[in-house]
């Protein structure tokens, strides 16, 4: 056995993380991690990596006990990490982050020309091109994803543990990354893969290990898991059906709520058009890189709008700032949690309330009253797993921290919600439960734009698709016409040079 | 397939007594430091125990609490403000002018004292607005933004007045520093006044949510329709208007402005008062109540050195350690 | 893009940075050298660089520590204890004055790293500690007064004689630089400082030994102080308690104006020296200035020119990363 | 052999100041610049904002332009040897003003010209041997010192403490820090009183502190001049007033009005005539006994 953690427990402040959980892996297995948000996986692996210590239990790699107390250790006894808040250098370039703390010498001092060499043949491996001297804060979150999977695939790692790293990736990415997780096992490497994407764990895991409320409470061969059984131990119960929940036809006549015409600004959102209606839910569908993130961010304000326009409610509007946007009740649940989306010290319940707040004052003062009814109620109508409304929000797990951001919004009551990626990150169960939010707000009459990179979930809500390549809306699909072939077919018929479907 | 078996689940969240004691303790890290220097005083220094010890010390310490106060806020949206010094210098230098008619004649001296507390003040806060404009416009650092009028602020008042001391005489201004209401020193009972509202501010109020939704993370304050900019400039301006305030107090109490001297050094004391206090340099915090007992202890640390006739070399290495220490203590409580 | 413009490329707004206080620099030489006589002058150049070696070498150090995103406020302090401990060992052997300071520099660094390290106490304060408590060493060490040194020993050969022309301490300065910009830019150790400085979590996640590299960047700094303490006692033939005051602001000031960040991540050490020379070059113009005489300036005017100086530098410099970055 | 000075209708001549941050300091600049421009001379002026090191700087930079004499009022006695060594290598001959030269390194007559100024360890010395004759059985001191580590602080409080001592019946209770500084000043005494509520005696190093000190007795409700006697050195016009107002007790002048005697030595230097090591100042001391009188002469 390769790894074996036993009976491991860690507590938080005094909340307990981790229950007496056990963790097996074989050499050259492919081992699934799954649960629900705040199960306690992502405690799980820093505690074995050395970032946490332990309270109780005992870890052992390779036949021999082992208590790593700070990740350097971890790596260099064989096991290299990709955490799940992508952590890489970001003011280095790609070739250094993917060899920082090994770099190649030559007299003593770095051999620059080997180290971008490296990093361009492995980057090559899987189908990136790119310029590794940049820094890796130039690129957007699914390269960033790539180079952090680079980094540890050429660590010579004997255990490579990737926790939810295809949640900011996409189809073509994804298959990238199965086939370099086969090369690996072929090559004796054993892999922990944390995911929610029931679909990949199949795909690509041969054992799974399912983690409840910080406890181990399954684990078998994939083969011998049905989904049904798999979500059920995780949940504890069944499973919501999770279904095609738009209407099946078009509604034409809604009245249009948000048009945006002609938007560009800099060369990545280059024209870009779409509407958004009233009560349906607009999907935005693109490659990565394709500018639906900051198509998002032109039409909130956060970012300068160059060119187009926007019409909110038939009106022409400019938008400086996003509270301009605010102000014609739009709203904005960022893309990436971490950098613009959590106040990590402030608790949830701040965090929750912070769109809110100049609507909770009375005379410049905030309403407490108010603040926690709102609060109480969304914590549990979206089932934020938290010890008290007065939790730091960083003390979440990453899908809770995403479910109180949601709240955030929803709190405002917008009229128009535009939504970058959902669902990263989020447990299966909250997942559906998400959508089918969205779907009843939307049929309440909130307008939904949608930025998804999974296309399943698209096709289930959304009542129309807008396909970007390349900064340019190309395509709008119709309800009538959505299918994932359509889709795909928008998105890589128009995919632009770098585009490697065509 | 094989399925363990769920243990029954444990109680969590239950703690020792003894290990709660230490958490209710380790909690107010900087009182207890407070306590213990109190304890060591009344037992070492003579003649500690009386209502004047208390009045000397209270009046003392009434300008590095206003000052920090103000800094405690810049702090918390991420920043730090290095020219309060000197800020209190140009407004020290300014309210004599006023009432000795140096600017304008006086014609009322009512009116010249009134002005005399507003002006200043109003300059220092468009001063701080300056480092704010700084700040935000220019995306400047904060340190070297305040630098600038750390280093030219200090050389406008002496240019002012030519670097001569300012002596005078003027009952109705140095109230401030040397009138009593309710037998409190005024300085005492603005400095209460200011903490409170400080205070409130930071805990009930939008605008203080705001400002530490802004240290604790900028983009997404950005993002969520909070006015950054706008939240950051008031701070530096606040924080330049108590400099100002504090400069009154000062040239008040000694009837001379020293343009050379006033708030020489309060920068570094005003931000280890805010440090001991428990709120961090990164920002996202505020803890005023903290701070005031920071600046406590740092006033009380130098009362003691001095007290019991510590050199002034020896008195800074202590004073370093302490300072040390009682950021250490009052850490390992937040983390707790 | 060509691989031999490679280097030359302005990859970050910082790049841009740099090139602008390099132009700064010889602007303002180009200005005193027009405008005063004798600026350009060999006297003039040579006890400009014997004086501002001092500032150059705490400026190195100080880089170093801004660029892990910490910052150190002892350096001032440090320098003028170690002075005095330099002084008092001066009389054995001038090596000996040599290495005391610099092991009294080194020894404030460690106490900065273990504060800053093991008590995890943020460097502002850490430092802020250290500088009072610097102050207070050296003041006790020295009996509150200046301390001699020894002629005989050959000790203020180091500050005050020259070597090919040069000054010795602007020879050590630049041997510091270069040491410096060889750490940075090519061995592991300085990628992994920048790393640090990007994030320290994170560097931590990626297995560097933070604790470590941070400690190691401390005591630098402080052997830097050091050294820069033995420099002061060496060309002015004492130790001196009281020396030191705002010498850390200077450095401060130097590093960012040379175009880094005081959030970490990124830096130059060959901005840096402009930098610091940049500042330095301030006074240098305004004693000139003064001589001239046409308006003489008091010293008043002084700081309110050289604040305003700071602020036109910095709003350029500030002007260029925006305008680098919205294109 | 100290550098000749050629006889000419004007000269350019440097002073460098040590730091302008107190009333003396500014006494003594504005004088030294009144003198030069009624003399028609050009003067290049320093501050050294209180490091010796950067005054060192200075001092080069004036032997850059090519002045034709230095002032110096060196901030320090040894850190500004190589200052003086360098302008007698440069040829240009150096007065020092106020504070001297470590006299094991430098001599007057050889390296530098002349030191004029006072002698701080008199002055000291003068506070304390008035006491020892004015006390009326008090004898508890707090002595508020000058800023820690500076020449003037270090050498009034050897006069004075040598002298006292020598003197007998008196006792220290407290020596502290002051800064040379009128808010600082006041806080220490704030602070010492309360320590020491049998003090009876304070000794400030300069006016400023002294200032600060009656306001911390008027807070603690003592009486200066009959509860607790002030004493001070520099006399400047507040002081001496103070002296009339019979809050301070007596005060030793140190007079920052340098300007006259600096040049006329410099132009006697340039006519050939041999000039004395040292030109010591004529300090006044004032008491209940002349301040009336003589506080029309204060600066
Ligand atoms: N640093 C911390 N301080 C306090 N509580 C924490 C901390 N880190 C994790 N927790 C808590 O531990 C529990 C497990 O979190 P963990 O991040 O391991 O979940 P996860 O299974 O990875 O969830 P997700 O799928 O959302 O990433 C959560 O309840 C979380 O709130
Ligand atoms: N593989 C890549 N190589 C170089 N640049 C890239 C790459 N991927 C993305 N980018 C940069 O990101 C820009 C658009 O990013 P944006 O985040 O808007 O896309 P997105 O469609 O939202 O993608 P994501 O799925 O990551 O959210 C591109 O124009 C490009 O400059
Ligand atoms: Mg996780
Ligand atoms: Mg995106």
């Amino acid at each position: 056995m390769l790894l074996s953690m036993q009976g491991i427990s860690k507590a938080f402040a005094g909340v307990a993380a981790l229950k007496s959980a056990a963790l097996e892996v074989e050499p050259a297995e492919v081992m699934a991690l799954v649960g629900q948000n705040g199960a306690g996986k992502s405690t799980l692996i820093k505690i074995l990596t050395g970032v946490y210590r332990r309270d109780e239990g005992s870890v052992a790699f390779d036949g021999k006990a082992v208590d790593f107390t700070m990740p350097a250790e971890a790596q260099a006894a064989g096991i290299a990490t990709i955490y799940q808040e992508i952590n890489l250098a970001p003011q280095r370039s790609v070739a250094e982050n993917i060899y920082l703390s090994r770099e190649p010498k030559r007299f003593g001092l770095i051999d620059q020309t080997a180290m971008r060499r490296g990093a361009e043949a492995v980057l090559k491996t899987f189908n990136l091109d790119i310029d590794v001297e940049w820094p890796v804060a130039h690129f957007d979150a699914a390269t960033r994803q790539m180079v952090a999977i680079a980094r540890a695939v050429t660590q010579n790692a004997r255990l490579i543990i990737m926790d939810e790293p295809t949640s900011s990736l996409d189809e073509r990415e994804v298959a990238v990354l199965f086939e370099t997780i086969r090369t690996l096992k072929r090559s004796g490497v054993a892999v922990i893969f944390i995911g929610h994407r029931l679909d990949e764990l199949y795909a690509i895991c041969d054992r799974v290990t399912i983690m409840r409320d910080g406890q181990t409470v399954a684990k078998s061969p994939m083969t011998e898991m049905p989904k049904m059984a798999l979500v059920r131990h995780m949940l504890g119960k069944e499973l919501a059906a999770f279904q095609a929940m738009a209407p099946d036809e078009d509604v034409p006549d809604r009245p249009l709520r948000l048009a945006v015409e002609n938007a560009g600004a800099g060369v990545r959102v280059r024209d870009v058009s779409l509407d958004v209606r009233e009560g349906e839910i607009s999907g935005l569908a693109g490659l990565l890189g394709s500018g639906r993130t900051e198509t998002a961010r032109l039409i909130f304000g956060a970012d300068a709008m160059q060119r187009g326009t926007i019409r909110m409610e038939g009106r022409e509007r400019t938008y400086h700032e996003p509270a301009d946007a605010m102000a014609d009740g739009i709203g904005l649940v960022s893309e990436d949690r971490k950098i613009d989306g959590i106040v990590p010290d402030m608790s949830i319940r701040e965090n929750m309330t912070l769109a809110l707040l100049p609507k909770l004052k009375k005379a410049g003062i905030v309403d407490r009253i108010r603040q926690d009814e709102i609060v109480t109620r969304y914590i549990r109508a979206l089932g934020v797993k938290c010890a008290s409304p007065d939790q730091p929000i960083k003390e979440l797990s990453g899908g809770n921290q995403q479910k109180v951001l949601l709240a955030r919004w929803l709190a405002t009551d917008p009229r128009v919600l535009i939504i970058d990626e959902p669902t990263r990150g989020i447990d299966i169960g909250a997942k559906s439960e998400i959508l089918k939010l969205l779907r009843s707000l939307a049929d309440a009459g909130l307008s939904v734009l949608m930025i998804s990179s999974e296309l399943e979930e698209l096709l289930a809500v959304a009542d129309r698709v807008t396909v970007l390549s390349d900064g340019t809306s190309v395509a709008t699909l119709p309800r009538k016409d959505l299918s994932e072939a359509a889709l795909l077919s928008a998105m890589a018929h128009q995919a632009g040079p770098s585009g490697d479907l065509a | 397939m094989t399925t363990i078996e769920t243990p029954a689940p444990q109680q969590s969240g239950t703690l020792s007594s003894g290990s709660r004691l230490f958490r209710l303790a380790s909690r107010y890290g900087t009182f207890v430091a407070f306590l213990a220097l109190i304890a060591f005083n009344i037992a070492v220094t003579p003649h500690f125990l009386s209502w004047q010890t208390l009045n000397v010390n209270l009046t003392q310490v009434a300008t590095i609490v206003i000052v920090a106060t103000g800094m405690t806020l810049v702090i918390a949206t991420g920043g730090i403000d290095l020219s309060v010094g000197s800020l209190m210098a140009i407004s020290g230098a300014l309210a004599p002018m006023i009432f000795m008619g140096q600017l304008w004649p006086v014609e009322n001296m009512a009116f010249a004292v009134t002005l005399a507390f507003l002006f200043p003040v109003v300059v220092a806060g468009l001063f701080g607005l300056f480092n704010g404009l700084l700040v935000t416009r220019f995306s400047i650092q904060p340190i070297i933004a305040t630098l600038v009028l750390f280093i030219a602020g200090r050389g406008i008042a002496q240019v002012m007045t030519n670097g001569n001391l300012q002596v005078f005489k003027n009952e109705g201004f140095q109230f401030i520093a040397m009138g009593r209401i309710a037998g409190v020193p005024a300085q005492v009972v603005l400095m209460i006044m200011i903490v409170a509202l400080a205070a409130a501010m930071i805990r009930y109020t939008v605008i203080g949510r705001q400002l530490i939704a802004v240290g604790g993370n900028e983009k997404a304050a950005r993002l969520t329709g909070i006015p950054v900019k706008r939240v950051k400039m008031l701070v530096y301006m606040i924080s330049g208007a108590l400099a100002g305030v504090a400069g009154l107090v000062v040239v008040a109490r000694n009837s001379a402005s020293d343009a050379n001297l006033v708030g020489l050094g309060m920068e570094l004391d005003a931000i280890a008062a805010v440090a001991v206090g428990g709120t961090l340099l990164t920002g996202g915090r505020a803890n005023i109540i903290g701070t005031v007992l920071g600046a406590f202890v740092i006033q009380l640390v130098r009362y003691t050195l001095l007290a019991n006739g510590v050199p002034d070399a020896a008195a800074l290495i202590v004073k370093a350690g302490l300072i040390v220490l009682a950021v250490f203590i009052q850490q390992r409580a937040d983390r707790r | 893009m060509h691989t031999l413009l490679r280097p030359f490329a302005i990859k970050s707004s910082v790049d841009l940075a740099r090139l602008g206080v390099i132009l700064a620099l010889l602007g303002l030489i180009l200005f005193g050298a027009l405008r005063y006589d004798n600026f350009v002058s060999s006297y003039n150049i040579l006890s400009f660089l014997r004086y501002n070696s001092m500032f150059a070498l705490i400026a190195l150090g100080m880089a170093f520590v801004i660029i892990t995103g910490g910052i150190d406020l002892s350096v001032g302090g440090t320098a003028a204890m170690a002075s005095v401990v330099a002084a008092l060992f001066s009389p054995s052997h001038w090596a000996a004055g040599l290495l005391a300071g610099m092991a009294a520099g080194l020894a404030v660094g460690a106490l900065n790293a273990f504060i800053i390290t093991k008590m995890r106490i943020q460097p502002f304060i850490a430092t802020l500690a250290t500088m009072l408590a610097a102050y207070g060493t050296g003041l006790l060490l020295a009996d509150n007064q200046s301390v001699s040194v020894s002629y005989d020993t050959g000790f203020t050969i180091i500050g005050q004689d020259d070597f090919l022309g040069f000054p010795i301490p602007a020879w050590i300065a630049l041997a510091a630089y270069i040491l410096g910009w060889l750490v940075l830019e090519k061995l592991p150790i300085g990628r992994h400082i920048l790393a640090i400085g990007d994030g320290e979590a994170t560097a931590g996640l990626m297995g560097l030994k933070v604790e470590r590299t941070l400690a190691a960047v401390y005591i630098a700094s402080g052997t830097l102080a050091g050294l820069a303490g033995v420099m002061l006692a060496s060309q002015f033939g004492a130790g001196q308690p009281t020396e030191g005051v705002g010498w850390e602001l200077f450095a401060i000031a130097s590093v960012v104006v040379g175009g880094t960040l005081l959030t970490g991540g990124s830096g130059s050490v060959g901005a840096t020296l402009a930098g610091a020379l940049l500042l330095a070059m301030v006074f240098n113009i305004l004693n000139f200035e003064n001589g001239l005489g046409w308006i003489s300036l008091s010293a008043y005017w002084q700081s309110v020119i050289r604040g305003a100086f700071l602020l036109v530098v910095v709003v350029l410099q500030a002007k260029l990363m925006t305008r680098h970055r919205s294109t | 052999e100290v550098p000749k000075l050629t006889q000419k209708d004007t000269y350019k001549v440097g002073f460098a100041q040590t730091e302008s941050n107190n009333p003396w300091r500014i006494a003594q600049t504005n004088s030294m610049k009144a003198e030069a421009e009624k003399l028609g001379f050009q003067l290049v002026y320093t501050d050294a904002a209180g490091s010796a090191a950067k005054q060192v700087a200075d001092v080069n930079a004036m032997i850059a332009q090519g002045v034709d004499v230095i002032f110096l009022a060196p901030r320090e006695e040894k850190p500004l040897i190589p200052a003086v060594m360098a302008a007698k290598k440069a040829g240009i001959p150096v007065i020092l003003l106020d504070r001297s030269v470590d006299p094991s390194l430098a001599k007057a007559g050889e390296d530098y010209l002349t030191f004029i100024g006072s002698n701080f360890v008199e002055e000291g010395k003068r506070v304390a041997e008035w006491l020892a004759k004015n006390a009326n059985g008090k004898s508890k001191i707090i002595e508020l010192e000058g800023t820690t580590g500076s020449s003037p602080a270090n050498d009034r409080k050897k006069g004075f403490d040598e002298a006292i001592q020598a003197a007998g019946g008196f006792e220290i209770v407290a020596s502290q820090t002051g800064d040379f500084a009128r808010d600082k000043g006041r806080q220490v005494a704030e602070a010492l009183l309360q320590a020491h509520p049998d003090a009876d005696i304070i000794y400030a190093h300069n006016d400023e502190m002294a200032m600060g000190a009656i306001a911390a007795l008027e807070a603690a409700g003592k009486v200066p001049g009959k509860d607790v006697l002030v004493l001070s050195i520099d006399g400047g016009k507040e002081a001496v007033q103070a002296v009339v107002d019979g809050k301070i007790a007596a005060v030793v002048e140190c007079n920052p009005r340098f300007g006259p005697k600096a040049f006329e030595t410099m132009l006697r230097y340039a006519k050939g005539e041999a000039i004395d090591p040292i030109l010591v100042n004529e300090d006044k001391f004032y008491d209940a006994s002349n301040a009336a009188a003589e506080l029309a002469n204060a600066y």
